[in-house]
């Protein structure tokens, strides 16, 4: 439990369990196991060991000389998520729930995904632990995301191609939770952020929070101090957490939430959901949430389909309202722009999503100044953006500056 | 008392089984609804739900879903249908009303303007498909105060301990899940639906509707035995639907099911 | 120097120089360059934290349970070079290259590629160190592989799609050693295997041999003992080598090396230049070609680009000459479904090239038995193979057997 | 003593410059070439290096490159070469004939082999582009006791000392590459070459052929005078090509060359 968890499953007004009562006895059994595993040696060795051996725990901290001098300010640190098997922070937490999975005799995993990168994981954690597996994915994701989808399927995932709603990752999370509903007693529903019915928003950031554990200690090692900010994209909220937690009681550490700008927060075409939700009820737990006025789930929009998402996970909301955190945006075309950086002066293809990251690192790095230091979660690799971010760039090189 | 504790007080004495139908508020648009309700009532239904039209509605099957979303289309929203019942009152309309829907649109309006304005306007009940007991207390007490019943939900998977407390919390009646799944017609309903049911009427002194999955007479006939209420929804969504502007078919099944229904004892 | 450097540049027949004279003091002086480096701690300590930082080593060792289950012999263990960053164990050679480069004062990198995994990993390299950098690139190749080619452009480097002969990888190299010749006083060229002339199959060697050591301590620390025998696939042979070097003198443990079978080794269309190659020059030094009686270098063929060449590195004709190796082939055919196999049971999406070596490792596990270890190399990871490899696959559907 | 060497022997003498001409052996086909060989002689070409065709030519630029692809193209081989050699010397043609390739062809048929049978067919000299200094004493010594030439190459990059030794081991002449680059035609050639070709000859007792790059009358007669003779592949071999089977306008640049090459001292 972190300090933010203020009451069980509930981090200030946020959190809680807003899901069909079918599924509060699978919640209370989830519940009941990562109680058990969490102290249980052998379980979490396990973890820790599958961790390294297929996911190449721990994950370098570099030091990014170009961007570093480019931007002029403080240093930046990445933390080389993107370096994890699969290409991503997610691995992590799939790692750990289907473990649980295991342990709880569950014979089938379920799970929603966006970008695909949560879903690739679960795929190939599945596969190694000969778990059937099956992953809904917006239709239009689907689309825009097909390297990922032949991955899954190599993997040997079967693909649920969501045709309701705005068919991205909102629409793909109800009907996992629609499968879940359907085939509670045998399935366990791996959700791939901090968010969802209590006791995911916890689960998912005590599996991701090894980032910010190693960080840290690597950080010390390193240059014997702690970083003056950390910086995090945002889109369900785990890679943040994940490399924040560690840092929570460092109060000196300014923690920066970089979100999903769109095309400006003035246009309503955004990811924003910390910066410009409301109070609400998404995906079963109480957050700050898109909406319409008549409380509606707004669609979501960004250039990163990781980060389309209009809810966020209750424990960012609940950080944001008590001043932990510092919340800023990235445009799509800031994120764009800081893609093609971090791959001419570091070459290394980030993610789209960790590209809102790299973008606002630019002004914090600025603000702190030379002496100080910045760290960036570095939460994926780009290699499924590169069609879809060349063509974006191209779309917009007419009338651009860069 | 509402209209809604005073219909199962009523019926507790005869042991007459109740009809609760589920429509869809504003598919295809709300004077439709508004048109739509005093007819099923004329037609036999005991108890009408009102879906509130959800952009999200993660406990709903196809049917539901795409009747949400023609709601959603043609501009429905919470105040809108609360509106329209408080004009279903004022022309006289009195079956009792039961608003189902999701969380976040009342939380947007914030839980007491709506306990406020539901019971103002006429509303006997609300169902929140995605509030389970844990986190009903506050509209519960809101909704108590007002003269509302908020009513909570069992499932299959509902042990039994969480049964007695969800049967002691749950007001104007226990609305039994028949399936451990959305909602949606079913060709077939679980062998141990009876079994369930008995132990639901055991474990709440309210009375137990059962739903999700009731489509035609037969079932209803079947399940009305062993409950207070049987609840029909998708199958009634998808014959007024087919329909149209036209209702008779939406109808004719209403009376078919209330038949049925009503006669079981 | 290994055991297998008989003499300064020579391992037993092969090896050697066999380049136009105007590139000979330049090899000179990269030979001197590299024999001032190696002994030189602030270099090497430099390589060192490289490969940990930006590279992400040490890789790690996995024990591969379902495919030992499904092979049914020995224990299957996975030294996963395919986490490096950019994908592949082609990284280790890049990152000494261009620090060898800076170092002698070179403005300027040159690159042949196949598959584009050393078109990458150079052009990631010379991006973090802001060199410019040219990628040589069959025009074949360059339509085969774009996300590759993307991605070089992405790191800033420019391709050179060359149109000569067959369009693949030895015609890239024949024109990135004209492009040397042209430019030789500023340019470094970046060798991608442990082929070409006196000092690369050297150097390169030497610069790849960390996976082999790193791999030995950590078997040594995880079974305690040393693996039965190890696997690699061999195009030009760098990961082979790579991590057999360390095994050299362990004359107990088996040294698999697994080439490229095509169409099968009857069929003339193959890359098995150490099974069906004779004594010949290809590319600055004598080893085992492809030719055809008349000395004309053969086309390779493989369903994998990086094992699409008809030549292979001295050491390895001078090991397999005395005995060290055992060398094997794996069709197209079998390598995709060892490709698959790998997905579906261990979660790793392995390249086609590395799928050769898992193809063969399935026979020596059972030849081993109960009881054994194999080590393979898991030489990268497949993200670049997912087009090609599916149509591959469905292209065969109609008549396959698995 | 072969006719390579007593050509530069009995020029050493009079000042007298040679030219040299390179044609790929089989573009377009061996017969072409065959034909033509004595007729590049009769136009005044003191050598002829005759290209032994190689899949992977990484020495040459994209004109010999070509031409080198026809060659194989019409299937021309090593054997087929050599023994368009014997054919050319049993016809009387007695301009010397320099083999020019890569090491690969070479190494397949067997050094030995290969030296054996080249002296025997009637070559005087062999040039191997990927063959420097250090690998070239096998092939040198078995060429000399068939009283061939092996020929090697100093390019621009070559320190003095390195110099010296090749300008020691070479037999026939050294062949000076002009530019820091690949075969092909260049409109300037680097301003310090003759001051390049005044150290190669200072460090050779062998004769100095410069070639790559010269196209040009102008810029043979302007070598000529730094150098015992002067090399022209690309350039006629383009013209060659243009031509298709009619050699006039590559025998006319022959011409042309040698009236240059042969007016300077
Ligand atoms: C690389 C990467 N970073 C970030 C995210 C956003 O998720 P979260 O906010 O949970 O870290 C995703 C989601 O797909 C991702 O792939
Ligand atoms: C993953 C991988 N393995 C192996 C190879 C073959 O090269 P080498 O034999 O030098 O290891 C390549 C070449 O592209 C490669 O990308």
């Amino acid at each position: 439990m972190t300090p933010a968890e203020t009451v069980h499953g509930r981090f200030g007004p946020y959190g809680g369990r807003y899901v069909p009562e079918t599924l509060i006895p699978a919640l209370e059994e989830l519940e009941k196991a990562w109680a058990e595993a969490r102290v249980d040696r052998g379980f979490l060795d396990a973890v820790v060991t599958d961790l390294r051996d297929f996911g190449g725990r721990p994950t370098p901290l570099m030091l990014a000389e170009r961007l570093t001098a480019k931007f002029g300010g403080a240093e930046v640190w990445l933390k080389r998520e993107d370096l994890l098997h699969t290409g991503a922070h997610k691995l992590n937490n799939t790692v750990g729930q289907v473990r649980l999975a295991l342990r709880m005799g569950k014979s089938r995993i379920i799970a929603e995904t966006g970008a695909g990168q949560h879903g690739v994981a679960t795929a190939a954690t599945c596969a190694r632990f000969g778990l059937p597996c099956e992953v809904f994915m917006g239709a239009e994701d689907v689309r825009r995301q097909s390297p990922n989808v032949q991955r899954m399927r190599l993997f040997g995932a079967t693909i649920r191609a969501v045709e309701t709603g705005s068919r991205t990752l909102k629409d793909a999370m109800n009907e996992a939770i629609r499968a879940w509903v359907t085939h509670v007693r045998d399935t366990f529903y791996v959700i791939g952020s901090v968010a969802g019915p209590h006791p995911y928003p916890t689960l998912v950031r005590e599996l991701q929070r090894v980032i910010g554990e190693e960080a840290r200690a690597q950080c010390l090692q390193r240059f014997d101090a702690l970083p003056d900010a950390v910086v995090a994209c945002v889109g369900g909220g785990s890679n943040a957490l994940g490399v924040f937690t560690a840092f929570l009681p460092d109060t000196a550490v300014r923690l920066v939430a970089v979100e999903a700008g769109g095309e400006g927060l003035a246009t309503g075409k955004h990811g924003a959901s910390l910066s410009a939700g409301r109070f609400g009820v998404l995906h079963g737990s109480a957050s700050s949430v898109l909406q319409t006025d008549d409380g509606q789930v707004a669609e979501a929009h960004s250039v990163s389909a990781g980060l389309d998402y209009p809810g966020v996970g209750p424990e960012l909301a609940y950080l944001r309202d008590v001043g932990r955190l510092d919340v800023r945006t990235a445009t799509d075309d800031e994120a764009l722009e800081a893609f093609q950086e971090c791959c001419a002066l570091e070459g290394i293809l980030p993610a789209l999503e960790t590209s809102h990251a790299l973008a606002r690192a630019r002004d914090v790095a600025r603000e702190l100044g030379t002496g100080k230091r910045v760290l960036v979660n570095l939460s994926g690799r780009g290699d499924k953006d590169l069609g879809h971010a060349l063509a974006e760039i191209a779309r917009r090189r007419p009338g651009a500056t860069t | 008392m509402n209209r809604l504790e005073r219909l199962f007080a009523d019926s507790r004495g005869t042991g007459r089984k109740a009809l609760v139908v589920y429509v869809c508020a504003g598919d295809p648009d709300l004077a439709a609804t508004e048109r739509l309700v005093p007819q099923l009532a004329e037609a036999g239904a005991d108890v009408v739900e009102l879906g509130v039209p959800f952009s999200d509605p993660l406990a709903d099957g196809p049917t539901i879903q795409a009747a949400a979303q023609r709601a959603l289309q043609s501009g429905t929203t919470l105040s809108a249908v609360l509106a329209m019942v408080r004009q279903l009152r004022q022309g006289g309309c009195s079956v009792p009303l039961v608003l189902f829907g999701y969380m976040n649109p009342i939380v947007r309006m914030g839980l007491a303007p709506f306990v406020t304005q539901a019971a103002e306007a006429g509303a006997d009940g609300v169902l929140v498909a995605d509030l389970p007991l844990e986190e009903s207390h506050t509209l519960g007490e809101l909704a108590q105060a007002s003269g509302l019943s908020l009513v909570l939900l069992a499932a299959p998977t509902t042990p039994p301990g969480r049964l007695r407390a969800i049967g002691q919390a749950t007001r104007g009646f226990l609305y039994f899940v028949s399936v451990t799944g959305v909602t949606g017609t079913r060709a077939e309903l679980p062998a141990d639906l009876p079994a369930k049911l008995r132990e639901a009427r055991a474990a709440s002194s309210a009375p137990v509707a059962v739903g999700f999955g009731v489509s035609t007479p037969e079932q209803a006939r079947a399940l009305a035995a062993h409950a207070d209420a049987v609840v029909v929804g998708s199958a009634l969504v998808e014959a007024l639907h087919r329909g149209g502007r036209d209702a008779s078919e939406g109808l004719s099944l209403v009376r078919s099911l209330a038949a049925a229904v009503h006669a079981a004892r």
